[in-house]
């Protein structure tokens, strides 16, 4: 074991993988050369060659469409988008593509794949590089939405994107690539996908969350112990296909929920989340489930970006809103 | 070959004339027997798609995208390939995926709306139809860029027509295949139309042959309609493409007979004289006129051939029909390899509800 | 007043805007001298000229982009996305620039403009032909999402989308394109964005939909009346901004919900309204808010669609089990 | 000219060599003074790059993309167009931006985190910065087009680099300018990166110029570190597209002597041997010899313009950084032009948390 932040457990998850089954390629911009913007890849390319850590043309439609070409022909492309500001251009052959081969085709062609991307606000960066439209992929039939919140959970779940048999789309927090440095398990290390978990437990109130805000979560948990209310924190880790018993065991037992994002608030994660307990845990809210989201507005730069991300101030409010009531 | 006509300077291939005759010193080799043999075949596919939109007139099918008189183009390029290849079809392949191994029972029960009919044989190489235009041809860079890792010497076929030129995929992909020298074939059949929109509203450049250029590698621009021109052109793309040349597009210049769909109504927007134009260009005509030159070609085998195909085609417009519905859950199925819980709770309250319902 | 169907009202609305205001234009592909495929812009070329009815080439991006270069110089350009199934391709120019024009220049530059597509299910089409996406379209700021279920309102709310100051996305519900026909007014009339509607009264449960679902779930109104149960039904009409107010007295009153969408349930509209409801109408519920919506599956090909589109049938399962909560 | 230096016959444009000698023929006439003045700009344009590099160093502005050794393409390319031009910069045009009247301190306001550096004065037609590569030049065609069918006599420029012609939307602009014949410039400055990637990879096309044949209108490569080369084939793509001749694509060829972005470390990617062989082709030591030639350049003047630079890029930033905070709830006010009732409850929910903060 050695003590590694989210970016070195990812590359090493990546490292393992790729010296573990030959058929694993990583490919997108600069992630040969220069090992990626954010390092993720780093040591990929002098270590297996330039034909299995590529250096692409600057086109993400062509990235993902190519790489599911790729992967029917039977290699194992992790692709890399520079930013989750830059996933649009990649969506129509996610949607119209990548999600849908095994379906079309009946079962005869899939594509295992997985998309990596970092995302996510609070770098300082310029305008799109800040972006957080988890959402809009949980509603994309076919496709699975993985979001590590801690190294150890980066390693295993990489891990497990790169083996499963359908296309993995792969969002890293880039906040905190290097905030948390924790033992991360060298070898063999997997992470079930589909599987969140509790990472504080509590009997007064429901916190649901992922990615870069299960830490500031986590800091309003300990400050609202103060105020005698215990929080159950739970990190979702997959946001698609959702694990809603968890939570629903979870609400059940406090009867009160509070789910912190990022991403603008109206048909956010949030809502779905809402949803399910509304349809299986109606009877045990003693409060309406509290939203603690960014709002329907462009993601801002940097004067104002602490304004719109969710913080442990906004958070504790949250919480005290559904415990007051 | 492919470099002699060079589209910049206007050159486009043509070896087969519609009155038959032949440029003897560009003619491939192919014996009279093989000749005869993708005549046949092109009377086939042609029957075929009358048959298909005759289903969907008869309410027997769904909107059907038919091929007639982009034959020459679809049996010339496919019959230039090798048993490894992959082809990657749009929505108007018929001629081509026939040809590739997919049965015609298959392509029917595909546009009856059923998914099965995409599901190819293990060992046929074709992709699924792609009807989002110029999307696929990416998909064709990266299973040729594979092959090329895997050390295998197959080349790749995107088919494609002269709207999906526009599509920035399109871009792309071409973009893609010449940095990795994939070993792909760009074979854009050039039908003049986009639904109703006409080819030189797709673009300014005087042929879409010449944009490869654009990306480093060879286009060529071949008469679709000579059977010849298209085999000559595409063999010479695939040895290029299987001995590490890289990738070539070829431009078949040709014609839509039919409408754009069973749904469209072409009168709306091209004059029949147009059409008429092209009818002495027919693709089959060609042939038939240089077998008949080479007393190859009797009435008697024209009426054999057709009545043979049309039993079989019978069979195959039964077989697609008998196929049993498929099951009310079957669109669940194919997600994921394994279900997910939460799809899967989905499912049985659908079933449930079928239940309920009494079905 | 003439009797118009949808196809016959929006191509009144947009022949009238068109003689108004010079600025105004449509483009797209076969939008020109073809009409459009569901000839929508039936005549406009033959009347107004190739430069302001456009056949362009095929290129989603392409056409909503240079859309945004012409509002912002001062025109009006209505833009048409051939089918919902194809708007992928196009979310990058929405997403990153159309939606954020205005914030980006800090109200500098602005390009008000209106993107139609056809949507939905139900019409025996190929694959893509039948999507419905507009969730995804309601998490992006900065844009207007409208649907129409009428002719009238399809005529009154495309006259007021090209008037509007900022983008509107204007969805059509294919399948009822020419089922209905109704008297339409003719000249001036506008239908509000953001206003829902309701269609029916009702005193105990509100059924919230839009486009094609509304027609369905009137039938289902209509029919569970005979189980003495009144339904009230709305129609949002606008689902981006969603207005809320219109569902929360509805609910309030009745105590009971059901939300009916053709798209794939999670992260479907349908969770937004039940999270609004969750958070500002909680106390008045007698029972989980019901969805009745499309599967999370890709839409299948027609021998199954019918399955997976929302029906009567469903749709009353849908009330009665609200009911009997 | 434009038709004359055919990128595909390996032709580029180039007037003033490094040491500063001039190819009379070609040399478009620019008055001593002008010639003088440009360089002034250049000189001011690379200072002011080199504050905001050390503005970023010192925590006080953002993330910085410089542009050091594109000041030729820049300041040429600008200098060309007419009054009522639009220019559509990317992430890297503090030059192109600066000479088209956005004062250095929106510039230096914007990448300090603050959008209304974005808010152009009425009458300056200079688009907002855009970040995802390759998809503005699809709004200069728009903005051409419009132009075109309201009747004015101006041109649109697209800044882009190297990189950004591999994106789908690069393509779909280039074939809408073609097909509409839009009076647009894709000014394509290729500094032989993106970020680590170099050009080879991009695409392998020979040259980025000759891409313009795709879409059927011309392309032409020039040097892109002569300020006469880049002046002069601006201008004459003007006048094209002005006089209604269609659009033109121009590679300036250059060389981006700093990083990426303050974020980048070219090391890791680009031999010290490199930058050197192109030290010696600096724009503005070129330019700079070229007055010395002509005794229109000494110490003395080059010292007093880089000091008067340096007063006003001091203001500059002292402007910037004065500029009073933004308003917390301004980024809610400018997604619609009325505030959705939807966005105001949260605007005022914002406000209510603000003042429980005590802020
Ligand atoms: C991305 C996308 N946009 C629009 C459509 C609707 N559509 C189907 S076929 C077609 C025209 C295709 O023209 P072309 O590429 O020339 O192929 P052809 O139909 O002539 O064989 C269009 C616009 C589509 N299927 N995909
Ligand atoms: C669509 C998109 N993908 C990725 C990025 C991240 N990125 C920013 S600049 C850049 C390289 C651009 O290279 P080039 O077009 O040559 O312009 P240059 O930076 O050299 O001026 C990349 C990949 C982006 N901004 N937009
Ligand atoms: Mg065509
Ligand atoms: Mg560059």
């Amino acid at each position: 074991m050695a003590k590694r932040n989210m970016v070195e457990a990812i590359n090493s998850g990546l490292m393992e993988e790729m010296e573990r089954d030959s058929t694993v390629m990583v490919l997108g911009e600069d992630v040969g050369r220069e090992g990626g913007v954010f390092r993720v890849t780093d040591g990929l390319q002098s270590k297996f060659g330039p034909k299995r850590a590529v250096d692409t043309p600057l086109a993400e439609s062509g990235i993902v469409g190519v790489a599911l070409g790729l992967a029917v022909k039977g290699l194992k492309p992790v692709a890399e988008l520079q930013f989750m500001g830059f996933l649009p251009p990649a969506l129509d052959q996610i949607i119209c593509h990548i999600s849908r081969m095994r379906n079309r085709s009946r079962g005869r062609f899939t594509c295992p794949m997985v998309i990596r991307m970092p995302y996510g606000g609070g770098i300082h960066a310029p305008e799109h590089h800040s972006e957080s439209t988890e959402a809009m992929l949980a509603h994309i039939p076919g496709i699975k939405v993985v979001i590590p919140s801690t190294p150890s959970d980066a390693k295993g779940l990489i891990v497990s994107a790169i083996r499963d048999p359908d296309p993995v789309l792969f969002c890293e927090p880039k906040r905190i690539y290097r905030a948390i440095k924790e033992e991360v398990p060298d070898g063999e290390y997997t992470i079930p996908i589909g599987e969140a978990r509790v990472v504080r437990e509590g009997d007064d109130v429901t916190v649901v969350c992922w990615g870069a805000m299960v830490r500031e979560v986590l800091n309003a948990a300990e400050r609202i112990k103060e105020e005698g209310v215990n929080a159950e924190v739970i990190d979702l880790r997959t946001i698609s296909p959702l694990d809603d018993g968890t939570i629903l065991t979870s609400v059940e037992k406090t009867g009160r929920a509070v789910i912190v994002h990022e991403a603008a608030r109206t048909c956010g994660l949030g809502a779905e989340i809402i949803a399910r307990i509304n349809e299986k845990a109606l009877l045990s809210l003693e409060a309406p489930v509290e939203r603690v989201a960014g709002y329907d507005t462009v993601f801002p730069l940097f004067k104002l970006e602490h304004h719109y991300l969710p913080g442990p101030e906004r958070i504790l409010r949250g919480i005290r809103k559904v415990m007051a009531f | 070959m492919i470099e002699q006509f060079d589209p910049h300077k206007g050159k486009i291939l043509r070896i087969l004339q519609p009155d038959g005759r032949c440029e003897e010193k560009l003619k491939p080799d192919l014996a009279d027997d093989t000749v005869k043999t993708l005549y046949r075949e092109m009377v086939f596919i042609r029957q075929a798609d009358q048959r298909a939109l005759s289903l969907q007139r008869q309410g027997r099918s769904g909107t059907y995208a038919p091929c007639q008189g982009q034959e020459a183009a679809q049996v010339g390029s496919t019959y230039a390939l090798g048993e490894g290849d992959w082809i990657f079809p749009s929505f108007r392949e018929t001629g081509a995926c026939y040809m590739r191994g997919v049965p015609l029972k298959d392509i029917l029960l595909y546009w009856m709306g059923d998914e099965r009919g995409q599901k190819v044989a293990e060992g046929t190489n074709v992709f699924p139809i792609s009807i989002p235009v110029g999307s696929h041809p990416l998909h064709a860079v990266g299973v040729a860029w594979a092959a090329q890792l895997q050390g295998e010497k197959i080349c790749t076929v995107a088919y494609f027509g002269d709207g999906a030129t526009s599509e920035g995929d399109f871009h792309e992909a071409m973009n893609f295949a010449g940095v990795f020298q994939t070993p792909t074939i760009f074979f854009c059949q050039n039908n003049q139309y986009a639904i109703s929109v006409p080819r030189k509203i797709q673009t300014a450049a005087k042929t879409l042959a010449q944009k490869a250029m654009a990306y480093g590698f060879s286009g060529i621009q071949v008469d679709g309609n000579d059977l010849f021109a298209v085999y000559a052109a595409t063999r010479e793309a695939r040895e290029k493409a299987i001995s590490g040349g890289g990738p070539t597009m070829i431009e078949a210049v040709t014609y839509r007979f039919g409408p754009h769909t069973t749904a469209d109504d072409p009168t709306k927007y091209r004059a029949d004289e147009e059409l008429e134009e092209w009818k002495p260009l027919d693709p089959l005509l060609r042939v038939q006129k240089y077998l008949e030159g080479k007393e190859l070609w009797t009435k008697d085998w024209e009426a054999q051939i057709k009545e043979e195909a049309e039993k079989s085609i019978s069979e195959a417009v039964q077989d697609a029909e008998g196929v049993v519905e498929p099951k009310p859950e079957e669109f669940f199925q194919f997600a994921f390899a394994e279900m997910t819980p939460n799809l899967k709770e989905q499912m049985d309250d659908f079933l449930a509800f079928l239940k309920e319902k009494g079905d």
